[in-house]
This record gives structure tokens, C-alpha cells and sequence, in this order.
């Protein structure tokens, strides 16, 4: 954890804990070469498109991708999006993901055999990041059974259902997105920008939150933050809200 | 009958099941036909899987959120009384079973209940996103396809080719032709649309179909007959 | 479901689906003799006290009741709260929950064999009621690992780390308590008083909740809701605050 | 010196091993003591595993708020900065090791790291509450707890004969009479509070112990010597 100490200007004492805030760029370069890195959002909302950008240009290579979806590249309109541009530099040696229909390149990569692709259900995905998050060894789900998703899993039978255990996942580093942040970190989240966000928070070494706003400490009702300052180790200031 | 017009009879047909205060999730494509021949009389929140109960319908031009999308990425409105929450509590709430209705899209659905829709190997390779939870989770699983493919092979089939994204899971079939109930590894047929008929039907499609006996005739002119309310299903 | 459905004056449209709103003695009168019951709160904060009291006057029996703790039970105080009044009534075959130190009549009833008291290690107890809710078949935990707790359970193993698989729970009924509810049935917490109302919301057959303030539909900011009121089967206007 | 002094000390003692920005879980009983002697030079912040992070002091008579408690029930405060979330959240917090330490209460310890503080079989069974997640779960696991019971045997065991809290989970346990470093199935002195000795302490206490070789005298008046300052122990 990195922390911004505020000393009282009177005495020793101290008053507050501040998270750093850095550029996107100083983001993207916490990224390492063969880093896994869990990336927030659905089809671009919510995504931490500043960092994104930024990670494009450092052109790091061998990460793999935990995250919702790669974006948009339709290989007909040559519109391309979010962490497609990623996809398109082929920075990532495997990517885990729950869709990429949207992402024409993403397909013809797997197709290709030049990027290893694992296809969960969301469900799942969404639930994994969770386990990591909470210490939990696993869970049992009932979806994927009799389906490809369960090559290869462990099926447990409890009162004559069948699950499957899927395993936690964790990361080497979060980027995520939220709407507001106080200077402690403390997160709050709009509409279903939401998504991955809150959960990828607490499944990563490093969680680098992009916001939008940020606010004083004490600024935002107790009641009404998503994500703990715990969880965040730095913020960035979203310069990036078109893509 | 048009390609297009073919698919708004199964959209208004599927319409017609729900009933007020019912959670429905609808899929992407055909499914989301759906929405607009919900009667006025019926109030159904449409909850979508990238984290919103109470979708509304999509914004004006110029009042779009950036942070307010379907789960197929559009923008969209939330309806008075909707909330949002994250990946986790969706699915939560999807796998839970609180989700009353789900509406899917089909390349090949079979008797069994078994429905393929998100890959065609070393072609197309979507992934299933939400599908395989909502197929498990939700009460009753409704497929939505037209019912022949454009080379003319009925999408209902005796056993599903393709890789599986819900095993013996889908309840109701809606093609443009009828209604199919998924029961003991064969489909009911239970109602059909006019000018088809139960025999051409049984004929055209590669799937063992029992005519239920009280199978209703259904009337397609430019919308479905008002005649004949939707028996409860499941 | 129970809705209240509202219709438009001019013409047959519904306009808005409401929540039953009915008196605490009605909510008691919903649990019947033998149900599964799961009561939000942690120490009387945030339980439902005014149907927690009207059940305790209907003196309902061989309930299975699941709850953080049975509230405070002080043999030589005589201080007697929430929960434990139903206990001291013996209204419970079977009590499933994490701590029973603040109630000595809990305590004894277990001793003496007249109550079958379950104890669950609190974060196990909120992630299987999560889990009920979630349709999960389990959960791989590796609290309770080495103690008495792993009596019974099934242990797996998951790259050489032991775990318990942990079973969901359900109930028949839940009764909760939130700080505010909109007359659709979307809740607000406050405080630590939403400790396990949220999660019981979810994995009960029919879920009720005390609420001390009803707001029109709409007036809650749909990023602050708690609780979605596809959750939430009946509303009760609190009528007891202290306990 | 007196019974409570006696736990004085250990909360002071306790009390110094935090660093600013640590999340720190403080159980029922002896540990809720530490709170009053950390340093103004440090902040940390309180978790309570009820739903709270940025625990605050108790609030002054006449503004409590029935909705903010500890985990012990009492009226309490949340910091600046502090939020609120449900129990699920908070055991995810717990056991996914996002606390640092938690200091819990002890009726027995032994030398592999058990404790036993829920439960004398037939006699007081009060439940493990969140302390099971809490040893688990947190990154440091502190037993705080005076050397001796009332009849005088040690709490410090060999093997703990009551039902276990934890299993091998104790890092560091500190009594009133010294620190002990749990490591390797034994217990290492790191200090001792003069005007104990280490060979008082080996002499009175029927575990493994093993006196370390920078082990530091701590002369206890009032109050513990400033001259040293905790070094990192894990």
C-alpha cells in the first residue's frame, strides 16, 4: 500500500490518509510485461479508458487479460474501442473473458492460435474475481454443467445436484473506473459502469482506480460508497471519457 | 411473410407470457423484439445482466448516458423504481432464481431442452457472455428463432451439433411457426400460426413433435389474433 | 409475489407495481409453526423489532431460526432484547447462527439439550445465506479448517490448500429491517444496520421488511439502493425503535 | 500491580506494533483496550467485522445512533474516510486478507498457534463469531491475553485442550509478562517485561519456549519505556 501521510501543521500527529494520484501514464507503467491484469468494464462502460490509452502506447507485452469482454473491433467499420486497441497491439499472451462477439480481432486471434482465449460464462467470471477477493477456495455452480465448460472441472454432488467447482481468480493489477473517488480512495460507481469494477477492486495486488471526480474525504455518506479506500492503492484522474 | 415481419410474430407472440411484476431478461437480437408488443396492461421489469433492474427504454438522441448501457452496450434508460449493482449481485440474482423469464437467441435448439447459440467452432466464437447462467438460473427459458435456417434446415433439431450453452434447460420454443413445449425430450407442439399447419410443421422439422390435444390455431394476419389469451405455461 | 398494481385513471394501463404494506401482527401472522426463519441484525442494530415483538405475542413454534446472534439474554440483569424474547419463549427447535455470548438463556437451553443450537462461524453463516440467494451449490472456505466446525464436512483440496465445502442456506421466510424503503419495495440501510438484511433478502422464500420510512417510487437514487425490491415481498412501517 | 494494569500493558505493548494506513480488527474483551494507547502519530483504521470500516470512538452520551455499533453492540462513530457494507462484504474483507491484524482474546494459546477462546463444552459457550474468519483471514493474528488464569497455570500451552478457535493460525502472542513469536511449533520470547525475567517465565509457563537472542528487556513502570520500538514482526 502506498499512502499519502498528512501530519497535523501543530504537531506529529496524523490527521489523514491519502491515496497517491498519478498520471495514467505513471498506471501504465506499474504494468509489467507478463503482469495478469484484471480490467473493469462491459463494453466500454466502465472501462479505465485513460489507463488504457496509456497501456496501448507502452506497448506491454505478454499480459493476460481478466475482463468482461475485450471491447469493439469490427474488422468491417474499422471501429475500434477500449481494450480492442490492446487486442489489435497484441499485447496479451492469453485473455479471460465472458464474450468477445463484439471483437472481431479478438475471434481471429483464437481462431489463429495466436492468442490463447478462455471463454467463461459471466456468471462465473463475475463470481471467480469474487472468491479471490474473499479468501474463498472456490465455489460451486451449477452453470456450464453438460456443457464445454465443464471439461476438465471438478463435478461435486451435493443433495443429487450437480456442480461444478470453479476456482478463485486473482490478479497481479486492477484497473478499474468509478465515477467519484474521495483522496482516500473510497469508490463510488454510476449506473452499470458498475460491472466488474467493484469486484476486480479486491482481486488484485495492485488496484489503480481511474475516477472522474475526486472529492475531500468525508464528502461522500458512508452509506453510499461501493468500494472501500482499502482496495485502492492509487488514482488517476480519467482525462479519456470518448471511445 | 417477410424475413423481418416473421420475426416480430415470435417477438409478439413471446410478449403476450408475461404478466405484470414478472422479471424478464432479454437477449440480445430477436429477443429484444420483444420489448415493444408488451402490452400497456402488463408491467414486467426488464432486468439486464450488466447490472440494472428496471431497464426503460432507449434515450433520445442527445440524452444518452455514457454510464447507463443494455447489456448488448446500447445506451439505455433505467425506469422509476430500477436500481444498478455489479457483476456479481446480477449474476447473483440471475443464478438465484429470481429472474422469472429469460428470451434467447438460437442457432439450434432440440428436444431435449439442450440450446446452442454462442459458438460455431473455428468460425464464430461470440463466447456465451450471460447465456449459460441465465439458462440455469432463470425460471422458465424461452428460445426465440426463426424457425428454419436460411438454408432451410429447421433450427430445431433432435440433437443439437453444436457446442451447448444450456443442457436441457429451455422450457418454450417460439419460432414463427408455433409454440413448443420442451417436455421429456420431445416438443409439444402447442400452438401453430396459421397459414402453417401442425403437418407441415411435423414434416419440415427434424424433431420428434407431439400435436398436443388441445393445440390452438392461430390466426397470423398482420398481428396476432387477439382471440386466445396465453395458457400459463409452466 | 404479492403486488399492488396500480392502474392508470384514463385508461387500463398499469402504471406502477407496488409492495403490500401491512401492520407487523399480519407480517408475524405469515411465519407459521415449523418455518425456517432468517432474522436481519447483529445485536438488535438493525433487526426488526415491531415484528419480532408481534410474533413473540402469536408464540409460533418449532421454528428453525437463523440469525447472527439471539440478541441479549442477561440471566442476572433480567435485560431481555429482541430475538432472546422469543427464545426465552422457546419458540425455537433449532437456532443456526455465530454467537450466543450476549445470551445466557440461548446458552443454557443448548446445555440442558432443549434447544438444538447450530454455531457457525459468522463469515461462514453470511456466505451461505449469500450463497442460497446466489444459487450457488457451495462454497470452498478455509475458516473452520482444524476445528470443530470440519466435523462432518467434506474437505477439498485446491492446489494443496484445504477447504471446507460450505452448503447454502434458505429459508422460508425472512424478516429485515432497512432504513428506508420506496412503496415498490427497493430498500435502503444505514449504518451497521444493514449487516445481514441485505443477504437474507435474498434466499428466503417470502421476505418481509421493517422499514422506518416509505419515499415514493423514484426518490431513491438507483445507485444508492441496497436491496432491489424484486427482493422484497412486503413492507412494514416500524413501529418499535427501542430494544 | 493490579489486574488491570496487567492489561494495560498489553494493550499498550499491542498498541505500538501498528504502522498509519493498517486495517486493524480489535475483538471483544482485553483487545478493545488497545484502542486508547495507539499513538496520535499513527492512524490506522479500525475495521469491525459487523460492517464497518473507519470504526470510530463511542459517541458522547446522547448521540449515539441505534444504527452504529460494534461487533460488541455498543454504540459507536465512523472516521472520516470510514463506509459501511454488509455482512458478506465484511467476511470477504476478513478472510480475503485485506486486514492486517486482528487481536483477539484467548482462553488457551499453544505453541503451534491454536487458540481456543469459544467455548468450555457443557459450560459457557458463548460461539466463535467472527473470530474463526478473523485468524484466518487477517495477516497477523495477535492473541492478547494476561500470562495467567486465575488459578494460576498458564494460558500458554503446550496444546490447547479446549475446542479450537484457530488452527495454527497465532503469530504473536503478548501477555503481561512478555511477547511471544509463534513459529515452528514453538514460542520465542522477543521480550520480557522486567520485572519478569525470561527464566521466571520459561519457569511458569508449560510450553516450548524459546528465549531469542535479541530478546529485549522491557522495563514496565506506568508505562512501557519509549526506549524501543517494536521491530517489524512478521
Amino acid at each position: 500500500m502506498y499512502f499519502v501521510i498528512i501530519h497535523s501543521q501543530y504537531d506529529n500527529k496524523v490527521i489523514m490518509v491519502l491515496k497517491p494520484i498519478i498520471s495514467a501514464s505513471d498506471a501504465a507503467d506499474r504494468i509489467k510485461d507478463g503482469n495478469s491484469v484484471m480490467v473493469g468494464g462491459f463494453l466500454n462502460c466502465g472501462s479505465p479508458h485513460s489507463i488504457i490509452l496509456a497501456l496501448k502506447e507502452k506497448n506491454t507485452k505478454n499480459l493476460t487479460l481478466i475482463s468482461n469482454d475485450t471491447a469493439i473491433y469490427n474488422l468491417k467499420t474499422r471501429v475500434i474501442t477500449g481494450l480492442a486497441l490492446l487486442v489489435k497491439n497484441k499485447m496479451f499472451r492469453k485473455i479471460i473473458t465472458s464474450h468477445i462477439g463484439t471483437n472481431q480481432e479478438t475471434q481471429r486471434q483464437m481462431n489463429a492460435g495466436e492468442t490463447e482465449v478462455e471463454l467463461v460464462p459471466q456468471g462465473t467470471l463475475a463470481e471467480q474475481i469474487r472468491a479471490g477477493g474473499a479468501g474463498l477456495g472456490g465455489f460451486l455452480t451449477p452453470t456450464g454443467i453438460g456443457t464445454e465448460v465443464a471439461n476438465g472441472k471438478q463435478i461435486i454432488f451435493v443433495n443429487h445436484h450437480s456442480f461444478l467447482l470453479e476456482l478463485p481468480l486473482k490478479a497481479d493489477v486492477a484497473i478499474i473506473k468509478a465515477r467519484k473517488a474521495d483522496k482516500s480512495g473510497n469508490l463510488v460507481f454510476n449506473g452499470t459502469a458498475r460491472n466488474f469494477n467493484p469486484l476486480m477492486a479486491t482481486a488484485a495486488e495492485l488496484v489503480i482506480a481511474e475516477v472522474e471526480e475526486i472529492v475531500e474525504v468525508g464528502e461522500i455518506d458512508p452509506n453510499e460508497i461501493h468500494t472501500s479506500s482499502i482496495f485502492v492503492d492509487f488514482l488517476v484522474k480519467a482525462e479519456q471519457f470518448d471511445y | 411473410m417477410e424475413y423481418i415481419a416473421n420475426k416480430e410474430i415470435i417477438a409478439r407472440r413471446i410478449a403476450q407470457i408475461f404478466k405484470t411484476g414478472e422479471v424478464v431478461n432479454l437477449g440480445i437480437g430477436l429477443p429484444t423484439l420483444v420489448e415493444k408488443y408488451i402490452s400497456p396492461e402488463v408491467n414486467i421489469i426488464l432486468m439486464s445482466e450488466n447490472g440494472i433492474m428496471g431497464l426503460g427504454p432507449a434515450p433520445a438522441k442527445g440524452f444518452e448516458s455514457r454510464d447507463i448501457t443494455d447489456s448488448g452496450g446500447s445506451a439505455a434508460t433505467i425506469r422509476k423504481g430500477g436500481c444498478f449493482f455489479d457483476s456479481a449481485t446480477s449474476f447473483g440474482i440471475i443464478r438465484g432464481g429470481h429472474v422469472d423469464y429469460t428470451v434467447l437467441g438460437v442457432l439450434e435448439v432440440d428436444q431435449d431442452g439442450n440450446l446452442a447459440n454462442y459458438k460455431v467452432p473455428g468460425k464464430m466464437v461470440p463466447g456465451m457472455g450471460g447465456a449459460m447462467d441465465l439458462t440455469i438460473g432463470a425460471r422458465i427459458v424461452i428460445a426465440a428463432t426463426l424457425h428454419f435456417q436460411p438454408t432451410g434446415s429447421s433450427r430445431l433439431k433432435r440433437h443439437c451439433t453444436l457446442p451447448l450453452t444450456a443442457h436441457k434447460e429451455v422450457n418454450l420454443v417460439v419460432t414463427d411457426l408455433g409454440v413448443f413445449e420442451v417436455q421429456g425430450g420431445r416438443f409439444y407442439l402447442a400452438e401453430y400460426f396459421a397459414p402453417y399447419t401442425p403437418e407441415y410443421i411435423l414434416e419440415h422439422t427434424d424433431a420428434d413433435i407431439i400435436v398436443k390435444n388441445n393445440c390452438i390455431k392461430v390466426v397470423i394476419n398482420t398481428q396476432i389474433t387477439e382471440e386466445k389469451q396465453c395458457q400459463k405455461l409452466v
